[in-house]
């Protein structure tokens, strides 16, 4: 199979596994809650469902508020063409860095921002400025555990990383790379809205930073907002993993290994996707003036990582 | 050779009697007066031209009247201050409120006072030229208090007594120089003579002459406004008419400095520099200093404009001591400071007319309620605070490159900073008058159009100085150096 | 090239004259625009011919200004960045003004601002160009002073009379030392740059390092670093919109070609203190400088904050450049410079383009503060998508050319981290995570901006009734977009253009390694590579994509417009909307030991009961840390001082005559004893 | 005249001159300061006349003839009429009470014999001796108008300051050259009468010539 084929196939996959992960932390933290908790797939449903209905848009919105959707969905679908989902030799390798995919996501946030604030309600309002809070302080330590990254593999470009490691596997246990790990650990709770930070599952006005963004939403874009936060969630899963723990990544591009990379791909994101359910049914969620305690608990980890790897 | 010199100083006496004689509310009385102003100024202009050709003019008994290039500047300088003051002094704007007696009081002695300083200037003796200094102190000082009140009466006399103790110090100095030149060449007719004085000076006794140049420079200094001395500058020149205040800020100062080159070059001759020099930085950074910094709480703009003159005259004083560079810089602020403070004198005193306070706060909206007015009060206010594109951004970034050519680093940033306290207070309190709304109850619109025309020629000339200055002024410059700045 | 230079100062020139002469109407305000846009396209030209041919350019004009050695011109790549830059600017801007300044219609106001603006991008272009000291001062004075007049174009409001004093005032001192520092390196020599070059070397390092102090207080006096950047916040807002655009934009600007100029090129880099210094100066001026722009609900001190922000971006790459090159690090200085000269160009395009935009919302609304907008976007959809535009840009967001010089910017600070010294590993692991808090900041801050003036509902009549910028100004603000888009797609081919500007300036051999691989850029060493065309083309394919399929697959029933939702009140009235100052309330308690905000909450309840509120006031204020602790205890001295000397003049003759008398006792004294020696 | 007698006579000139001066000092009431002043006019016309005698120098005569006729008789005259016309105001305490005055003087008389040594040593005149006693002169009459509150006594205190300048020229250079001398003369006399209009003025509008009253203009 080309290099230029492999984009579009770690897209599609993205797409298909995103809704399933989401879907299969809320069933293992059901099941970790003594719940039955609805199946794994029904995000799936839900999906298909929102596709189908009728769209609600407020009298107050602009064009910005019907655009911002298909930003937001496609710069999260343009991180998955760079980062390593299956195999290492990325096509789009020498396009974009660790760099571009933070700011990629950043130009998401922004853009959902700008939309939970159009509407005009105080819910949109108060989503969007404490969604920008928390992306600002969440920025430092992104940027910091990058360097961490990129400075022990000598690149920042995410394939070369994955590479790296993979050649040398002492290189996964050096105490830069976990230093990193923990901290982009607690970047990918604040940025995909899990529990110490914001809280998933209800629509508590108190509680609410990304639901508040979206709450103005319904039918088609309310999906693709939805599909894209579980994308942002696997490509958060997919760096912790593919980038510290690279094993089982396709080397050659042969259907076989393409194949194996799918499977130890899932294996991943369902190990890091219990991590999480395991992290939010024993944290209660923060106060929102304690989250930048976390983050700036989680900035000098990062600054450690970086101290760590140019030390030794 | 004497006719340059005749109607040089003739008319001024001329202007004088005729201002005696003639009732002043006539016009035919003021043309004449403004005529008999103008006549000096085309003189001078004469001399500069026969200066610049090589002459060096001399006229009278024991050659007692001598033009060389410093004498030359100078004497323009007074000449374009006079034919300002005769052109725009009292008597001449429509809100005048000056009797004809004052009018006449003051035509003649402002005749006089002009009529001394050009003997001053000319004079190649240094005691006629002491005497017309201390001439200029008698005749200024009468006109001080033209309209008679208790602060006009204080300045007044504050101004006779301080000036003439001053000037009085000055002639013991004058003396002793007489003194040390006669024990050694023994009593001759033109010994008082500058130039004599000048071939000699190598053989004059350092001790005598140093002692003699401390007594000139406090005496001159005390009229040239230099600090300590220069108590009596703030009160004169607030309480004058303005047309009288923009002769003395604007020549006057000059004049007594001119004095202090001449017995510069002199001991500088027989001493060196270095004496000199050090005593001139010290005065000078002292008057600067304390001209600086008064600067910042003012509450009249006469009296901003007065301490404006002691810093730059200061300014001056520190610049002749910077080696040939400094003098030329010096020089050129010289000619810079007499146009910008005499325009905005003249300015002033139609803004007084206009307002009718001299306090700042009671003075706004300038550029609305007289526009060509508040325009030239604004251009000068530019020039004052050495900004391009007029003459003193010119002159002083030329002197503080003497200043740091000459190595003296940390001096120029003391004048740095002390400039900035300045420029920021001169530019509060200026600005405070220009913008806002114009009080209620002030006429609106230009009043005497005319009378502001010599003043935008005096705007135009310090732009002219501030982006290409002419070649003879250059080549007057330059002449300077070689007699002063050794 | 002559043509080019003496075409650019007469289309100055002559648009100032028109200004001046062709009275005060539509006429005026058009030929004076023309001729602007004339000269800076002249400009733009003559830069583009000496970076992009090498075509050399040099005027010696020795009668102009004779008695102090006459003015002299050079063009060389780095003053040809600058020159580009600012005809970038001028041009939209001028057009931009055409419109905008009719509000001075009939008023001679409008004579003061063609003249002004005309004389300010004359001397602003030329300083570039300056070869000589006094050639260089008298143009950067000359560009200071007709900036000073543009601000004081309204000059019947107070504030805009103090912003203007004090605007003069921070120039005048930043001007005062960088006449001590030319003349020190000049010390006594001839007044050109290449003799200045040459005296350099000579010069005691003691000299230098007080030169290259003196230099950097001036320069970045002009350009707004911490602390000298007061008057930025003050003199922005009160300038006419298009004279701020061009100030945020171009002026400030030339603080850093001043830097470049002494401290690279006629100083030829100094120890490693100065990089040090200045990446620190860098790191706190962006730091502090969003920090600020954050408690700002005024748009257009917003900006000028965000102006103080980007500079010290600018800064942290030159710092950064200066300190590889004295660590003799060729190739990371190269790139550091690069990153710098790159945003340098793209803060000028997309800070002309927001002020522009902030321009006509002011004109439009007739007011600048936030809280009083809203909903912006129906009446002025152009304005709206182009502030968004300058918005991403200025976020630093991937399509934009934000992204690139700040991504140019990170990638130059990566090398420090493996630094010899470790100090210098610290100082750049510091200024990295105060870059990228920074570069958080200001997404969340422009969120602020463009969300609370253009989108919801509007806040007052005025914003409703809003009305879209006249043609004119639209035009030059969709030129200033275009540029923004241009800069970050063809990246590839200006960073070479950069590199050949920078590298003689830190030793690199000419043919400079290019910091670009056919459309990526790629840092020294193969470290990182990243191809702003290839991100732009790829999101807009995969947005496409996305709206593509959604539109098949998805249903096609039709969009029904409703009430927004509010847990079921009757309406929903402007007051439940977020204001700037509630959008910003969390970031202000979590820096609050930074602001420490002072607020006060007055409500006066119903008269008759406890229980209703008939209004609450709410009022915050931020501690002003430098005015209130740098400058007023500096003021209060001075004027202690002129009162102890104001004592002097107490009135009494007696007194006075005793100071003259104790003058002369003195110096006899002094005499007497200098005399026994 | 033998060379010694000249400089005795000549140093006993200077003297009775000095003395005149500090008799301002010591006395209070403006007749006493008046015949002072003319007391020492006439003393140093008397001396100039004994140096033009020894130089053989009619200019010095003329010199003598002038000071007598113009500041031994009529600036007195003048001065008298001023008295007149504001003696009957009280008697104002100067700012420093006799006995310090007569120290301060004292002192002065030894700065000036300091600052004049090296003119003394360069001199070869025989009347070269009496100049440090007319410098002492300068800097008394300068205290004196320092210290004294009445405008007509400062206006003395000027007159005194001018004589002893006119004393060191005689003594130190026996006489300027004679055009100087007269252009001296001439400001002299019209310096005191705008001084004498002034005070006329000033009792005019303050009522009282004491210049404590003019501190108006401050700042």
């Amino acid at each position: 199979m080309s290099p230029w084929l492999l984009g579009p196939v770690q897209a599609s996959v993205a797409l298909l596994l995103a809704p399933g992960l989401v879907g299969a932390v809320r069933w293992m933290k059901a099941r970790l809650q003594n719940r039955r908790g609805s199946p794994p797939w029904q995000p799936y449903l839900e999906l298909r469902k929102l596709f189908a209905k009728e769209v609600v848009v407020s009298n107050n919105a602009s064009w910005l508020f019907r655009a911002a959707p298909f930003i937001v969905f496609g710069s999260t679908v343009a991180v998955t063409l760079l980062v390593p989902l299956l195999a290492v030799p990325l096509p789009f390798d020498g396009a974009g860095d660790l760099v571009v995919v933070v700011y990629l996501l950043l130009l998401g946030t922004f853009f959902l921002a700008l939309a939970g604030l159009d509407p005009g309600s105080s819910f949109g309002g108060m989503g969007a400025s404490r969604e920008m809070t928390v992306a600002a302080l969440a920025e430092p330590t992104m940027a910091l555990a990058i360097f961490a990254l990129a400075w022990g593999a000598g690149s920042t470009n995410l394939g070369q990383i994955a590479f790296r490691t993979l050649a040398t596997p002492s290189e996964a246990l050096a105490p830069g790379h976990l230093l990193a790990f923990a901290a982009i650990f607690v970047v990918t709770l604040a940025e995909t809205g899990r529990l110490p930070v914001d809280n998933p599952a209800t629509h508590l006005e108190l509680t609410m930073i990304h639901e508040a963004m979206v709450l103005e939403y319904s039918g088609r874009y309310l999906a693709l907002l939805e599909w894209a936060a579980a994308l942002k969630l696997l490509i958060f899963f997919t760096l912790l993993g593919n980038l510290f723990v690279p094993w089982g990544v396709a080397v050659t591009l042969t259907p076989g290994a393409l194949l194996w990379a799918v499977f130890t791909l899932a294996l991943k994101l369902g190990a890091l996707g219990g991590a999480v359910a395991l992290v939010e049914t024993h944290i209660a969620k923060l106060r929102l003036f304690r989250v930048p305690e976390l983050l700036s608990a989680s900035f000098i980890l990062a600054l450690l990582a970086v101290t760590a790897s140019f030390l030794l | 050779m004497s006719v340059p010199f005749l109607t040089l100083l003739l008319p001024p006496l001329l202007a004088a009697a005729g201002a005696l004689v003639l009732p002043p509310r006539r016009r035919a009385a003021g043309a004449l007066h403004a005529a008999l102003g103008l006549v000096p100024l085309l003189a001078a202009l004469r001399l500069a031209a026969l200066v610049l050709d090589g002459w060096t003019p001399t006229w009278g008994p024991t050659d007692l009247f001598r033009v060389d290039a410093l004498s030359a500047l100078l004497a323009g300088c007074v000449t374009f201050v006079a034919a300002l003051v005769a052109l725009l002094g009292p008597g001449f704007g429509r809100e005048e409120h000056y009797t004809p007696s004052q009018v006449r009081r003051f035509r003649v002695f402002a005749s006089l006072f002009a009529f001394t300083m050009l003997v001053a200037v000319t004079a190649n003796n240094v005691g006629v030229m002491w005497i017309a200094i201390e001439a200029t102190t008698i005749a200024s000082a009468v006109i001080v208090p033209l309209t008679v009140s208790k602060a006009s009466v204080e300045a007044s006399w504050k101004y006779i007594l301080i000036g003439s103790v001053g000037i009085a110090l000055a002639f013991v100095g004058t003396v002793l120089g007489y003194f040390d030149f006669v024990t050694l060449v023994g009593r001759r007719e033109y010994a008082l003579n500058w130039t004599v004085l000048m071939a000699n000076a190598r053989v004059l006794h350092p001790p005598v002459i140093e002692l003699a140049f401390v007594f000139i420079l406090i005496g001159y200094g005390t009229k040239a406004g230099l600090a300590p001395m220069h108590t009596w500058l703030p009160d004169a020149h607030s309480e004058a008419p303005s047309a009288l205040s923009a002769m003395m800020s604007g020549v006057l100062l000059a004049v007594a400095l001119y004095a202090i080159v001449r017995w510069r070059a002199v001991v500088n001759a027989a001493v060196g520099p270095v004496f000199s020099d050090r005593l001139l930085i010290g005065l000078g950074l002292l008057s600067l200093g304390i001209a600086a910094l008064s600067l910042v709480i003012q509450r009249q703009y006469k009296r901003l404009l007065a301490y404006s003159s002691i810093e730059h005259t200061g300014l001056m004083c520190l610049g002749l001591a910077l080696g040939p560079l400094g003098v030329f810089a010096a020089m050129l602020h010289l000619v810079n400071h007499m146009l910008a403070k005499s325009m905005m004198f003249f300015l002033s005193g139609r803004i007084l007319d206009r307002y009718g306070s001299p306090e700042i706060s009671r003075v706004s909206g300038l550029l609305r309620v007289m526009p060509w007015t508040g325009g030239l009060f604004a251009a000068g206010m530019i020039a004052l605070l050495g900004l391009p594109p007029f003459g003193m951004f010119l002159s002083k970034f030329t002197l503080v490159r003497a200043g740091f050519a000459g190595g003296q680093g940390w001096l120029m940033a003391a004048v740095l900073a002390l400039l900035a306290v300045a420029f920021v207070s001169l530019l509060a309190h200026l600005n405070r008058m220009l913008y806002g709304a114009a009080p209620t109850g002030v006429r609106q619109g230009e009043g005497g159009g005319w009378g502001v025309v010599p003043l935008v020629a005096c705007a135009a000339a310090l732009v002219v100085l501030g982006l290409a200055v002419p070649a003879p002024v250059m080549e007057l410059l330059e002449r300077i150096v070689e007699i002063a700045g050794r | 090239m002559r043509a080019l230079f003496l075409l650019l100062v007469a289309g100055y020139a002559s648009g100032a004259a028109a200004a001046l002469v062709l009275g005060t109407g539509a006429l005026a305000r058009w030929a004076s625009a023309l001729g602007a846009i004339a000269g800076a396209s002249a400009g733009l030209a003559l830069a583009a011919g000496a970076c992009v041919w090498g075509a050399a350019f040099s005027l010696d004009a020795p009668d102009l200004l004779g008695v102090v050695g006459g003015m002299a011109f050079r063009l060389d790549a780095l003053g040809a960045v600058f020159l580009a830059l600012t005809s970038l600017v001028a041009a939209p801007s001028a057009l931009y003004g055409a419109g905008y300044s009719r509000a001075w219609d009939g008023r001679p106001a409008l004579r003061q601002v063609g003249f002004m603006l005309n004389a300010f991008l004359l001397t602003m272009s030329l300083v570039p160009l300056a070869d000589g000291t006094l050639t260089f001062l008298l143009l950067w004075e000359g560009m200071s002073l007709s900036s000073y007049f543009l601000v004081m174009t309204d000059a019947d409001k107070p504030e805009v009379v103090s912003a203007g004093q004090w605007y003069l005032a921070m120039t005048q001192m930043g001007f005062a030392c960088l006449l001590g520092a030319f003349l020190l390196l000049q010390s006594g020599g001839p007044g050109s740059f290449a003799d200045l070059r040459a005296a350099a070397d000579a010069l005691a390092p003691g000299t230098r390092d007080m030169v290259f102090a003196l230099a950097l207080i001036g320069f970045g006096s002009k350009a707004g670093l911490i602390p000298l950047h007061v008057w930025l916040p003050r003199a922005h807002p009160a300038a006419p919109s298009h004279v701020s655009a061009l100030m945020s934009g171009a002026m400030i600007k030339m603080g850093i070609y001043g830097l470049l100029r002494v401290g690279l090129d006629l100083l030829g880099g100094g120890p490693a203190w100065w990089g040090g210094l200045v990446l620190a100066l860098g790191a706190v001026s962006a730091l502090l400088g969003v920090l600020y722009a954050l408690m700002e609900h005024d748009l257009k001190s917003l900006l000028a904050y965000h102006s103080v922000e980007n500079i010290g971006l600018i800064t942290i790459g030159m710092g950064a450049g200066l300190l590889f090159a004295s660590l003799e690090m060729p190739a990371a200085a190269a790139l550091a410079l690069v990153a710098a000269l790159y945003h340098t160009v793209n803060h000028a395009v997309f800070k002309g383009l927001l002020f522009l935009g902030a321009g006509a919302v002011l004109h439009a609304t007739g007011t600048r503060d936030m809280n009083r907008m809203g909903g912006l976007i129906r009446g002025m959809p152009w304005t709206a998508a182009l502030f968004l535009v300058g918005s991403v840009a200025i976020s630093g967001l991937p399509p934009l050319n934000g992204f690139v010089s700040e991504w140019l910017l990170f990638q130059s600070l990566l090398p420090g981290i493996g630094a010899p010294s470790p100090l210098v590993a610290v100082l750049m692991v510091l200024a990295l995570g105060m870059l990228a808090l920074t570069a958080g900041l200001c997404a969340a801050c422009f969120v602020k901006a463009f969300g609370i003036t253009f989108l919801a509902i509007p806040r007052s009549p005025e914003a409703e009734h809003a009305h879209e910028a006249a043609w004119s100004m639209r035009a030059g603000m969709v030129v200033l977009a275009g540029a923004c888009v241009v800069l970050s797609v063809g990246a590839f081919k200006i960073v070479p253009r950069l590199t050949e500007v920078v590298a003689p300036l830190v030793g690199l051999p000419v043919p400079a390694p290019s910091f670009s691989v056919g459309w990526a850029l790629q840092t020294p060493g193969g470290f990182a590579r990243m191809s702003p065309t290839l991100v732009a083309a790829g999101l807009g394919l995969v947005v496409l994509a996305a709206w593509l399929a959604v539109k098949t697959f998805a249903s096609r029933r039709p969009l029904r417009v409703g009430e927004t939702w509010g847990c079921g009140r009757v309406v929903q009235t402007p007051r439940m909307e977020y204001t700037a100052t509630a959008f910003a309330e969390p970031l202000r308690r979590i820096f609050a030991a930074f602001y420490r905000p002072s607020e006060d909450v007055s409500i006066d309840f119903h008269p008759d009961s406890r229980y209703f509120v008939q209004s609450i006031s709410y009022h915050s204020a931020i501690v002003p840390w430098f005015e209130r602790y740098l400058y007023a205890p500096v003021i209060a001295r001075v004027r202690r001082w002129s009162e102890r000397v104001l004592a002097l003049q107490s009135g009494s003759a007696h007194a006075y005559l005793t100071y003259l008398v104790a003058a002369l006792v003195l110096l006899l004294g002094w005499l007497v004893v200098t005399g026994q020696r | 005249m033998s060379p010694h007698l000249v400089s005795q006579l000549s140093v006993g000139g200077a003297t009775l001159v000095l003395l005149a001066g500090l008799m301002m000092l010591w006395r209070r009431g403006v007749e006493a300061h008046i015949k002072a002043f003319t007391a020492q006019s006439v003393a140093l016309a008397a001396t100039t006349a004994m140096v033009g005698w020894f130089a053989g120098d009619w200019q010095l005569w003329a010199v003598a003839a002038l000071l007598l006729l113009i500041k031994g008789i009529g600036i007195p005259i003048l001065l008298q009429r001023m008295a007149r016309r504001f003696g009957t105001e009280r008697e104002l305490e100067p700012y420093v009470n006799t006995a310090t005055s007569l120290l301060v003087g004292g002192l002065l008389v030894l700065l000036a014999y300091v600052v004049t040594k090296p003119l003394v040593s360069v001199s070869q005149l025989p009347t070269r001796t009496g100049m440090p006693l007319a410098m002492g002169l300068v800097f008394v009459s300068l205290f004196v108008i320092i210290s004294r509150k009445k405008a007509l006594t400062q206006v003395l205190g000027f007159l005194m300051l001018e004589n002893g300048i006119a004393l060191l020229a005689v003594l130190g250079a026996h006489g300027i050259p004679i055009i100087v001398e007269i252009g001296v003369f001439l400001d002299v006399l019209l310096g005191f009468i705008v001084m004498q209009v002034f005070v006329y003025q000033i009792h005019e509008t303050f009522e009282s010539i004491d210049v404590e009253q003019l501190n108006r203009l401050r700042e």
